[in-house]
């Protein structure tokens, strides 16, 4: 599964992409925030608090309960504040 | 009609083109968005873009839709820059073409109202004091809902 | 800055002006009416405007002080023409400049609907069927009361 | 007094500008368009009707109350259409 980051919270990861492949038990966007926590300390820091984030499922903006498969893009961001 | 592109456009240009879509065009309605010197009492010397390149140009064109959805619009174009630009700078275009100023106008205050709380784009402040990410602000919230879905 | 005059103008060069009045400049907006082909159904093959032109000129610098008043703008122009004008040429320009988008986009939703309530210019309409005075449209009245005095 | 016309009222009198001397009677707007009635058909053609008429004193609207004194330059006009 390929996953992006944008803004503070790919500067706190250290990159902007990266594929992980899942186990089985991560079904769900707010399941997949909890298990990237243990990647890197960066990964904590960028998305410890999912009050401050944004998560969309292949460029659609969707909530932590959205259902998700292989081959789906996932990208964790700050709210907006582009115009 | 979208672009997301790093290099400046021209709004004369633009303005240009909404004209000439067509002889019932009666009025056009535009917004350009600069970079300022100041933000929040502090100075700034550039402001970096990010932005998540498929997401933004779906997103525009879903804001797009939903314009020509409420308003008879017969033209709107869409332009986001994204990278290093300095104060003075051109960051965004928003225009409408419409046979009444009405849909011109109004679709276009909503178009740059959801553009902000929708487009995946994220500024960066650069000043003496460093850098900084822009905090969302509250306000652009509240004219989002304005608008009601 | 108001400008009556019957030459044309050119938007791109007017937004130029704008963005150039200062480094706090953040947004600008603008409106440029043009003259449609039809109207009422019925074709238009030229549109002439009558005007009184030391009232006009002292209405739109109402209009302008009027709307400074109402938001903190850092530039106003208002361009409107006289004469004889064929379908596509522009007609109005009306653009505003402020630190943050709305006052800008409100500032110039509200000049327009003033301007075309208040500013004493009146359109004829050529057609294949002669001329003809154009009506005052009641939907003008209803904007202009929506930002009551 | 310069008087000035436009659009459908000015085409119906037959020209935008004149200059009238008021007998002592009229002294207010309303009465100053009553009493230009009778200059030509025109003139009546075109002012008859006070509810399609707007009047500006000296480059202000007024009602037809407004007082006026000689030197004023009054207008009379239908409804504007222009922006």
């Amino acid at each position: 599964m390929k996953i992006l980051y944008f803004s503070w919270v790919k500067q706190r990861i250290g990159h902007g992409v990266e594929t992980v492949t899942l186990p089985p038990s991560v079904n769900r966007t707010g399941q997949l925030r909890e298990w990237l926590l243990d990647r890197s300390p960066g990964h904590r820091a960028a998305l410890a608090d999912a009050e401050v984030l944004r998560v969309a499922r292949n460029l659609t903006y969707c909530d932590w309960e959205e259902p998700i498969a292989d081959g789906d893009e996932i990208a964790f961001f700050p709210p907006v504040t582009g115009g | 009609m979208v672009r997301i592109q790093q290099e400046d456009f021209d709004p004369g240009h633009e303005l240009a083109l909404l004209s000439q879509i067509g002889p019932n065009v009666g009025g056009i309605a535009s917004f350009v968005g600069l970079v300022r010197d100041m933000a929040g009492g502090r100075p700034v010397t550039a402001l970096t873009l990010d932005h998540y390149h498929e997401m933004s140009v779906k997103m525009l064109e879903n804001i797009e839709a939903e314009a020509r959805a409420r308003w008879p619009l017969l033209g709107v174009t869409l332009i986001h820059r994204y990278g290093r630009l300095s104060p003075g700078e051109r960051i965004v275009f928003v225009g409408t073409a419409a046979a009444h100023r009405q849909a011109a106008l109004d679709s276009c205050s909503f178009l740059i109202d959801w553009l902000k709380t929708d487009a995946p784009f994220w500024k960066e402040e650069t000043g003496p004091a460093g850098r900084q990410w822009v905090a969302p602000r509250k306000e652009d919230e509240e004219r989002r809902k304005r608008w009601r879905q």
